[in-house]
C-alpha cells in the first residue's frame, strides 16, 4: 500500500509540475490544484496503513489517526483559499498583459530591464 | 505580560481592520497602533524570555502534544520584535508617503505582523505551517499592491514560486509527523536523540529547500529579483524585511533546535550554498543599473551569509546568523523604502544602510559580519573569512555605483518630514547598534543559548 | 420560453441552507462541522448565481454584505478562542471544560465549539460568495485594460 | 583619568557645535568649530604634561570589549597634528568654500555640511589615534574612510569628483575591511582585542604571518602605498582645502600611524618589515617620478604625498625612532603647499602649472610663504623639514651603502620636484592676478611660520619626537633622538648636500628628461595597478552581465530552479545515508481494492490532464482527481476529509468556470492552441519532481512511527466532550491552526476583494 499510495503521490505532483512548467497562466493554476492535492494524499496515506475505522468507534477498535485528518482539512482548506487568490490573480495579470502567456510576462519584464540599462550612464 | 497579548492583539485588530477602509487616515494610524502595541508587548515580554524559563502555553490546558504549544524564548523574541518594528516602519511609511491606495492594506500588514509573531512563538510544527500560511497569505493579496502590470506580474511570479515552498514545507512538517509521531518540537528534539540516526533527514532536505526558497539563496532565488523590482517598494521592503526572516528563523528553529543532528550532517552543503550565494549575489550586484534589482541581489549575498554562518555551527557561528538577520532585516527595510525618494533625508539612510550592508562600521551590520568573521576564523575557516571580507568590497562598490547613480543625480520627489522620519528612525537604529553593539551581541548569544541542546 | 429552472433553483437554495446548519450544528459529533456547512452554503448561493444571475441573487442580504460577514466569522472564532483568557483560562479553552457536565442530546452537543464552527461557516461562505460575485461583476463589465 | 576625555569630547563636539552655528549663520559653522578644535589642541597640550594615561570605560561585554583610550606620545603628536592642521583648513575653507559653491552653482549654506564633515573628520582622527583597542582602531579607521568618501565626492555634479570618491572608497574600505580581517585574526589568537595586552601576550607568542600581512595592507591602502595609491591622485578632485587636510596631515597618515601604533606586533615579522621596506623605496620612486611629470598641482602634490609617505614606511620598517618626527614635520610643509595652489586655482582658474607662471609679483606674501613650505618638504636646513631628512639618513646609514644611495636620490628627486613646482608657479614671465584674500593666505603664513620655527628651535621638536617614538617601541624603552645641526662632514650631512646637488642638477637639466620621462612613465601606466584595478573591475562587469543575461527569467525555469535541485537534494539524500536501505512496500489486502481503484482512477484523470487541450475539459480532468481523491479518503475511514474535498472540488470548479468565463474567448483559444508544447527540459524537470515526489514520500512511509499523538487524541475525545474525534482536533486540541487558517482564508479573502474591485468604490 506503501508503494502505490507513494507511486500516486508523485504522479500527482509529476503531473502538477508539468502543468505549472507550461505556458499560461491558467495551467499553472491547474498545476498548482494538483500539487495541494497530491501533499493532501501523502498526509492521510499515512493512515492507510493501519486500514482504520471512521469515527465514532467503540474504544479498542483501530482509528484512522485523526490527526492527520484535522492536518488534511487544514491543508485543504488553505489550499482552496490560496488557490481562490491565485485564479483572481490571473485574472487580473491576464488582463493586464493582455496575454494568458507567461512568456508575454517574461517579455514585458525584460522590455523594463533592458529600457533601465540603456538610461543608465 | 502574559504571552498570548503580542499575539492575540495584531490578530484581532487585524480582523477588526478588515471591515474597514484603509484608505481613511484614521484606519491606517489604527492599523499603525496595533502593530506599536503589540511590539510594545512583545517587549513587555523579554525579561520573562531571559528568565531562564522562557514563558509557555499549551492550547487548552491538554497534555502537550495534543494540544499546540506556545512557547517564546529568545530567539522568539528577537524575531518578533525586529519584524514587527519593520512592519511597523513600513506601515508609516506607506501611509504618510502619500497615503494607501487600496482598502484591505493595512488589515493585511497587521495579518502578516500576526502570522509573523505566530510563527516565531508556535513550538508545533504544523501551527507554525499554519501561521507560515498566514503571513505568506497575506504577502501573496499584498504582493500586488499598485495594481500596475509590473506589480501584478511581480506578484505571480511570487505567488506560483512561493506556492512550490510551501507545499514543500507542508510535506516536511507531514512527514515529521509520520515518522516521529508527534508535531511538538519538543518531543520531536527528544525522538531525534532517541529514534533512528537518519530518519529526519528527508524532512529535514525539505525543510532546508523550503526555507531556502522564502529566504532566497542560490539556487532557490530565481523569483527574488524579479519580485523585489517590480513590486512596489513598500511591499519589496516588507518581503525582503520582514518575511524574509521566516526563512533564517526556521533554518534556525528546525536547524537548530529541532534536528541539531540534521544540521550537523548538511553543514558542508550549506557551507557550499552559502558561499555559491554570496559570490552570486555579490557578482550580479554590480552590473545592474536598476537600484532595486542590485539590492535583491545584497540580499541574495545577505542570505549566503547567513547560510553559511548556519554551515559553521557552533554557537559562534549560529549566533552570527541571527546577528546577521537581524540586522539584515532592518537594512533591506530601510534600503528599499530610501530607495525610492531623493533628497538628502533618504541619501543619508541609505548611505547609512549600504554601509551597514557592506559590513561598514559603526553600524549594525557590521558587528554581525564581524561576528561571522570571528566565527569563521576561530573555526579555521579561512576561506570563508576570505569570502567575507571579498563579499564585503563588492556590496560596498555595488550599493555604492547604485547611490551615486540614483541618489546623486535625481532631484525633486524628496522624503518629507513623515517618511524621512521613518528611514531616519531605521537607520538611526543601525547606527545606534553599531555605537553601541551590546544589545545586538546579547540578543544573538542568548537567543542561540535559549535553544540549549547545542554542544 | 420560460424555463423551470429558476423557481426550482430558488426552491433549492433553503432547503441547502438547512442542510448546511445541520452540517453546521451536528459536526461535534458526527461527519460534518462548520467547513462543509460554509461550503455548501456557498455552493446553494453559487447555483443562484450561475442560473439566475448576479442581480436576482444580490436581492438576499446575506449574498450582498457576503464578505463582512466572513469578517464577523473570524471575530467569532477568534473570539471563541482567546476570550476566555480574560477570565484566565489558557488560550483555546472550550467550555464546559474536561470534566464538566456536558448538554446536549444525540448528535447535538452544546459547548462553544459549536460557535467556533459558527465561525468557520461563515467565513467560508464569505469567500465562496464574495469570490463568484466579484467575478460575476468582472463577467458583467468585461473589458480589457490592455497591456 | 576622565580627564583624559576631555580633548577627545571637545574634538567630537567640533562637528555639532558648527552645525548649530552654521544654522544660525553659515559663516559662523567655520569660526566655531576652528575655536573649538583650538580649545581641544589646548586640552591635549595641557594634557600631555601631565603624562601617559590610559582610559577605560565598559562597552559591549559579551565581547569582552571595552572603550580604551590611551594618552602617550604617539597618540598625542598626531593629534596635535590633526587638530591643529584641521583649524586652519577650516577657517581657510572659509575663505574657499563660498567662491568654490558659487562656481558649482550650488547654494552657500551647502558651506555648513562642508566645515561639518571637514570637522568630523577631524573627530574621527583624534579618534583614530587615540583608541588603544584593535576593533576601535578598524572603526575609527572606517569612519574616516567614510567621511572622506562624503568629502572627495562633495561636488556631487562633478562626475569625475564622484568618480574620485567611489575609488577612494572602495580601494581604502577593501584594505580596511582586510585590516579588519587580521585584526580579527589577532583578536582571536591572543584572546582579546585591547593593545596593551595583545603587546603583552604577542612577546611570547609573535603574531601569525597572515595577520600581519592583512594589517599591513590595510596600513598601506590608507597611506596611498604601492600598489594602492593610484586612488590618491585621483581625489585631488575634491575641493582643494579636503586634499590640504586629508591628504596632507590627516587620512594618509592614519596609514603609517597604524603601523606605528602596532610596530611592536611587527618588530619580529622581519619578513613583513623587508616588505613593507620595499614598498616604501617603490612608493618613493614612483611618487617622485610621477611628481616630476604631472602637470596638474594639485596630482604633483598627491604624488609628492604618496613619495613622502614612502619615506616613512621606510622608517617605520627600519624601527627608526624618526618616523612619527617625519610625519610631523612634513604635515605642515605639505598643507602649506596645498592652500598655496587652491589659493592660485582660486584667484587665476587654472589648475595646471603649464597654465601659470610669475605669480610671484602678484601674490608676494603667498610666495614667500610657499617658499618656506616647499624648502621644508625639500628638507633645506632652517626648516622643520631638515630634520625629517636628517632622521632619514641617519636610518639609513646604518643599513649601509646601498640604503644610501637610494635615499641620496629620492631626496634628491623630492627637491628636483619642489622646485619644479614652486617655480612653475611663482617663477617665469609674470602674470597679473587680483590679490588673493587675506583668510586664503594667512594659514599658509601661519603654516609656513611654524615650519621655520621648528627649523630654528629644533630643540622644541626632541621632546615630542620622543615620546612618540617611546610610545611604539616595544617595551616602552626611552627613546634617544636628537635633533640639532651639526657642521661636519658626518654620512647624514654629506648625503643631505649630494641630494641638493642632484636635485638642483635636475631641475637644471629639466627641459632634457621630462619628455623621455614622461613617455616611460605613460608606458609604465599601462602595466600598473591602476590599470589591474581597472581591468579587474570591467572584467567583473563583464561576468555580471553575462551572468545576469543566463540567469533563470522565465516563470517556467524560475519554479524549475526550485523543484529540480530539492527533488536532486532529497534523491541524493535518500541515495548516501542508510535510508536507501528501508522501502517497504506494504500490504495490498481483498479489503484495499476500492482504494486502490480510486486511486487508479485519480492517477489517470491526473495523466488525462496533461493532454487535455480544452481549458473545460481540463478543469473538468482536475476536478476527477479531486473527486477521486474523495472517494479515496471516503474509503479510507476519513468521511470528514471526504466530504470536505467533495464540497471543496465542487466549488473550486464552479469558481475555476467562472474563471474561464472571464477570460476573453479569443485569448483562450490562441492559449489552448499553443499549449502543450513542452520543452524537453520541463519534461526533464516534471520527472526529476515527480520521481523524487515518489521516492521521498515512499521513504517517509516507510518509517512510519506507530504510535502517533493521535491516539492519543482519540483517547482524550470524550473529555473534549465531541464524539467526533476529528471534530475534537480541529476545534479544540488544535483549535489554534483552526484559527490560523480561517484568518488565512480571510486574508485571501482581503486579496481577492482588492483584486476584484467593486465598481464605484475602486
Amino acid at each position: 500500500m506503501n508503494l502505490i499510495a507513494s507511486l500516486v503521490v508523485g504522479l500527482l505532483f509529476a503531473c502538477g509540475v508539468r502543468m505549472v512548467l507550461e505556458r499560461e497562466l491558467v495551467r499553472v493554476a491547474c498545476g498548482t490544484v494538483l500539487i495541494t492535492n497530491s501533499s493532501v494524499l501523502l498526509i492521510l496515506a499515512g493512515s492507510f496503513a493501519e486500514r482504520g475505522e471512521a469515527v465514532n468507534v467503540p474504544q479498542g477498535y483501530p482509528v484512522t489517526d485523526p490527526v492527520l485528518q484535522s492536518l488534511a482539512l487544514t491543508a485543504i482548506v488553505i489550499g482552496f483559499a490560496v488557490s481562490a487568490l491565485l485564479l483572481t490573480l490571473v485574472h487580473r495579470t491576464q488582463r493586464a498583459h493582455g496575454s494568458l502567456r507567461t512568456d508575454r510576462l517574461v517579455e514585458a519584464e525584460m522590455k523594463r530591464v533592458h529600457d533601465t540599462e540603456k538610461e543608465g550612464p | 505580560m502574559p504571552l498570548w497579548g503580542p499575539l492575540l492583539l495584531p490578530w484581532v485588530m487585524a480582523c477588526v481592520l478588515a471591515f474597514m477602509d484603509g484608505r481613511r487616515a484614521w484606519v491606517a494610524w489604527l492599523g499603525i497602533a496595533s502593530l506599536a502595541a503589540s511590539l510594545v508587548c512583545t517587549a513587555l515580554l523579554l525579561p520573562q524570555a531571559w528568565s531562564g524559563h522562557p514563558p509557555e502555553f499549551v492550547t487548552g490546558d491538554w497534555p502537550v502534544g495534543v494540544g499546540i504549544r506556545l512557547r517564546a524564548d529568545p530567539l522568539s523574541i528577537v524575531y518578533t520584535l525586529v519584524s514587527t518594528a519593520v512592519l511597523l516602519g513600513t506601515l508609516v511609511y506607506e501611509h504618510v508617503a502619500g497615503g494607501i491606495t487600496s482598502r484591505s492594506f493595512p488589515s493585511l500588514v497587521v495579518f502578516l505582523g500576526a502570522g509573523l509573531t505566530g510563527v516565531f512563538f508556535t513550538s508545533d510544527a504544523f501551527n507554525f505551517y499554519v501561521f507560515f500560511e498566514l503571513a505568506m497569505t497575506a504577502a501573496f493579496a499584498l504582493a500586488s499592491y499598485g495594481e500596475k502590470a509590473r506589480n501584478l506580474r511581480a506578484a505571480f511570479t511570487f505567488v506560483v514560486v512561493n506556492l512550490m515552498g510551501s507545499t514543500l514545507f507542508l510535506t516536511a512538517v507531514v512527514m515529521l509527523y509520520l515518522t516521529t509521531g508527534t508535531l511538538d518540537m519538543q518531543s520531536i528534539v527528544a525522538w531525534g536523540q532517541a529514534g533512528a540516526p537518519y530518519a529526519l533527514d528527508v524532512p529535514g532536505t525539505l525543510l532546508l529547500c523550503a526555507f531556502g526558497v522564502k529566504l532566497g539563496f542560490f539556487p532557490f532565488h530565481f523569483w527574488a529579483p524579479a519580485v523585489y523590482r517590480d513590486a512596489g517598494p513598500t511591499v519589496a521592503a516588507l518581503l525582503a524585511g520582514a518575511l524574509a526572516n521566516i526563512g533564517s528563523y526556521g533554518l534556525l528553529r528546525f536547524g537548530a533546535d529541532v534536528m541539531p543532528q540534521v544540521l550537523e550532517r548538511a553543514r558542508p552543503l550549506l557551507e557550499i550554498l552559502g558561499a555559491s550565494s554570496i559570490l552570486y549575489g555579490s557578482v550580479l550586484a554590480l552590473s545592474r543599473r536598476d537600484t532595486r534589482e542590485v539590492l535583491a541581489y545584497a540580499s541574495i549575498t545577505q542570505a549566503g551569509l547567513i547560510i553559511a554562518a548556519l554551515g559553521l555551527g557552533g554557537r559562534e557561528g549560529l549566533a552570527a546568523a541571527v546577528a546577521l538577520a537581524l540586522a539584515g532585516s532592518v537594512d533591506k527595510t530601510a534600503l528599499f523604502l530610501a530607495q525610492d525618494r531623493g533628497g538628502e533625508r533618504a541619501r543619508r539612510a541609505y548611505s547609512v544602510a549600504a554601509f551597514s550592508t557592506a559590513g561598514v562600521p559603526p553600524t549594525a551590520g557590521f558587528w554581525s559580519k564581524a561576528w561571522l568573521l570571528r566565527a569563521a576564523l576561530e573555526r579555521g575557516h579561512t576561506w570563508l573569512a576570505g569570502l567575507v571580507v571579498l563579499a564585503s568590497i563588492l556590496s560596498l562598490l555595488a550599493l555604492f555605483r547604485a547611490y551615486q547613480r540614483e541618489q546623486w543625480l535625481r532631484e525633486g520627489a524628496a522624503l518629507h518630514r513623515g517618511t524621512g522620519a521613518v528611514v531616519f528612525a531605521l537607520s538611526l537604529a543601525l547606527v545606534a547598534t553599531g555605537l553601541w553593539p551590546e544589545p545586538l551581541l546579547r540578543a544573538g548569544r542568548d537567543a542561540i543559548a535559549g535553544l540549549g541542546v547545542l554542544p | 420560453m420560460r424555463s423551470f429552472v429558476p423557481p426550482l433553483s430558488r426552491m433549492l437554495l433553503w432547503p441547502s441552507l438547512i442542510i448546511a446548519l445541520s452540517f453546521w450544528l451536528k459536526g461535534g459529533g458526527e461527519v460534518g462541522g462548520g467547513f462543509p456547512a460554509g461550503a455548501l452554503a456557498g455552493l446553494a448561493v453559487l447555483l443562484q448565481y450561475v442560473v439566475t444571475g448576479r442581480e436576482q441573487t444580490r436581492r438576499y442580504v446575506v449574498v450582498r454584505y457576503a464578505a463582512p460577514l466572513a469578517g464577523v466569522g473570524l471575530l467569532l472564532v477568534v473570539g471563541t478562542a482567546f476570550l476566555p483568557v480574560l477570565a484566565g483560562y489558557t488560550p483555546v479553552s472550550l467550555f464546559p471544560r474536561p470534566g464538566q457536565p456536558g448538554m446536549g442530546a444525540g448528535a447535538f452537543h452544546l459547548h462553544t465549539a459549536l460557535i467556533f464552527e459558527g465561525g468557520l461557516m461563515l467565513i467560508v461562505f464569505g469567500l465562496v460568495v464574495t469570490v463568484i460575485d466579484r467575478f460575476a461583476l468582472s463577467t458583467a463589465n468585461q473589458g480589457d485594460e490592455g497591456p | 583619568m576622565p580627564v583624559l576625555v576631555l580633548p577627545i569630547l571637545l574634538s567630537l563636539a567640533c562637528a555639532p557645535l558648527a552645525y548649530f552655528a552654521g544654522r544660525w549663520r553659515p559663516g559662523a559653522a567655520a569660526w566655531v568649530g576652528a575655536a573649538c578644535a583650538v580649545a581641544a589642541l589646548a586640552a591635549l597640550c595641557w594634557e600631555l604634561t601631565l603624562g601617559p594615561a590610559r582610559l577605560v570605560l565598559p562597552w559591549a561585554p559579551t565581547w569582552g570589549l571595552s572603550l580604551e583610550f590611551t594618552r602617550d606620545g604617539l597618540s598625542g603628536l598626531y593629534a596635535a597634528m590633526a587638530l591643529s592642521v584641521g583649524a586652519l583648513v577650516v577657517l581657510y575653507s572659509r575663505a574657499y568654500m563660498p567662491h568654490h559653491l558659487a562656481e558649482e552653482g550650488r547654494p552657500a549654506r551647502d558651506e555648513v555640511r562642508f566645515q561639518v564633515l571637514m570637522l568630523s573628520f577631524m573627530a574621527a582622527m583624534v579618534l583614530l589615534v587615540t583608541v588603544d583597542d584593535l576593533l576601535l582602531l578598524f572603526i575609527a579607521l572606517d569612519l574616516t574612510t567614510i567621511v572622506s568618501y562624503l568629502l572627495i565626492g562633495f561636488d556631487r555634479d562633478d562626475p569625475e569628483s564622484r568618480a574620485a570618491a567611489l575609488l577612494s572608497l572602495v580601494l581604502t574600505g577593501a584594505t580596511s575591511v582586510v585590516f579588519f580581517a587580521g585584526a580579527m585574526a589577532l583578536g582571536l589568537q591572543y584572546g582579546t582585542f585591547s593593545l596593551p595586552l595583545v603587546f603583552e601576550r604577542a612577546a611570547t607568542q609573535p603574531a601569525s604571518t597572515g595577520a600581519l600581512v592583512c594589517l599591513a595592507v590595510g596600513a598601506l591602502g590608507k597611506s596611498a602605498q604601492v600598489p594602492f595609491h593610484f586612488w590618491l591622485p585621483r581625489a585631488m578632485a575634491a575641493p582643494t582645502p579636503v586634499s590640504s587636510y586629508l591628504h596632507s596631515a590627516a587620512m594618509v597618515a592614519a596609514g603609517v600611524f597604524l603601523l606605528q601604533r602596532l610596530y611592536p606586533l611587527f618588530e619580529p615579522a622581519v619578513a613583513v618589515r623587508d616588505g613593507l621596506l620595499a614598498i616604501g623605496f617603490l612608493s618613493m620612486t614612483v611618487g617622485s617620478l610621477m611628481a616630476l611629470v604631472a602637470d596638474p598641482f594639485k596630482r604633483v602634490l598627491a604624488y609628492s604625498t604618496i613619495a613622502q609617505y614612502g619615506y616613512a614606511l621606510v622608517l617605520v620598517a627600519l624601527g627608526s625612532e624618526g618616523a612619527p618626527l617625519y610625519v610631523a614635520a612634513h604635515a605642515p610643509c605639505k598643507a602649506a603647499l596645498f592652500l598655496t595652489v587652491g589659493a592660485i586655482t582660486q584667484v587665476t582658474g587654472k589648475k595646471k602649472l603649464s597654465e601659470v607662471s610669475g605669480l610671484r609679483h602678484s601674490l608676494p606674501v603667498l610666495a614667500g610663504a610657499s617658499a618656506v613650505g616647499a624648502a621644508g618638504l625639500a628638507a633645506l636646513p632652517l626648516t622643520v623639514g631638515f630634520f625629517k631628512d636628517e632622521v632619514f639618513f641617519h636610518a639609513l646609514v646604518e643599513k649601509g651603502p646601498l640604503f644610501m644611495a637610494a635615499g641620496l636620490v629620492g631626496a634628491g628627486l623630492t627637491l628636483a620636484y619642489t622646485l619644479r613646482l614652486w617655480w612653475g608657479l611663482f617663477g617665469g614671465p609674470r602674470q597679473d592676478v587680483p590679490a588673493a584674500p587675506r583668510l586664503l593666505v594667512a594659514p599658509v603664513v601661519v603654516l609656513a611660520a611654524s615650519v621655520l620655527v621648528g627649523g630654528l628651535l629644533p630643540g622644541l621638536l626632541v621632546a615630542p619626537s620622543r615620546a612618540a617614538a617611546a610610545a611604539s617601541m616595544v617595551h616602552g624603552g626611552a627613546s634617544s633622538l636628537e635633533l640639532a645641526y651639526h657642521l661636519d662632514a658626518r654620512a647624514e650631512n654629506l648625503l643631505a648636500l649630494g641630494a641638493w646637488a642632484l636635485g638642483a642638477a635636475l631641475f637644471a637639466t629639466r627641459l632634457t628628461w621630462t619628455p623621455m620621462l614622461t613617455r616611460v612613465l605613460e608606458g609604465t601606466s599601462k602595466v600598473g595597478p591602476a590599470h589591474g584595478y581597472r581591468v579587474l573591475l570591467h572584467q567583473l562587469d563583464r561576468l555580471s552581465t553575462w551572468l545576469h543575461e543566463k540567469e533563470v527569467r522565465d516563470l517556467r525555469d524560475r519554479v524549475a530552479s526550485v523543484l529540480v535541485p530539492t527533488g536532486l537534494l532529497g534523491m541524493t539524500v535518500l541515495w548516501v545515508t542508510p535510508l536507501r536501505d528501508r522501502f517497504i512496500a506494504g500490504s495490498v489486502g481483498w479489503a484495499d481494492v476500492t482504494l486502490v481503484m480510486a486511486l487508479a482512477f485519480a492517477s489517470a484523470a491526473a495523466l488525462a490532464t496533461l493532454r487535455a487541450r480544452n481549458h473545460l475539459v481540463l478543469v473538468m480532468l482536475i476536478s476527477c482527481v479531486g473527486f477521486s481523491l474523495a472517494m479515496v479518503f471516503a474509503f479510507a475511514a476519513a468521511p470528514d476529509v471526504a466530504l470536505t474535498s467533495v464540497l471543496v472540488e465542487t466549488t473550486f470548479t464552479l469558481l475555476f468556470a467562472g474563471l474561464l468565463a472571464l477570460l476573453p474567448d479569443r485569448r483562450l483559444e490562441r492559449a489552448q492552441k499553443e499549449a502543450q508544447q513542452p520543452r524537453g527540459r520541463d519534461r526533464i524537470s516534471a520527472g526529476i519532481a515527480g520521481a523524487s515526489a515518489f521516492l521521498l514520500s515512499w521513504s517517509a512511509l516507510s518509517h512510519l512511527q506507530a504510535d502517533r499523538v493521535g491516539t492519543q487524541t482519540v483517547k482524550l475525545a470524550e473529555a473534549a466532550h465531541s464524539p467526533n474525534v476529528v471534530a475534537a482536533v480541529l476545534t479544540d486540541f488544535r483549535g489554534l491552526d483552526t484559527v490560523g487558517e480561517m484568518s488565512v482564508v480571510l486574508a485571501a479573502l482581503l486579496g481577492v476583494t482588492s483584486l476584484l474591485k467593486l465598481k464605484g468604490k475602486g
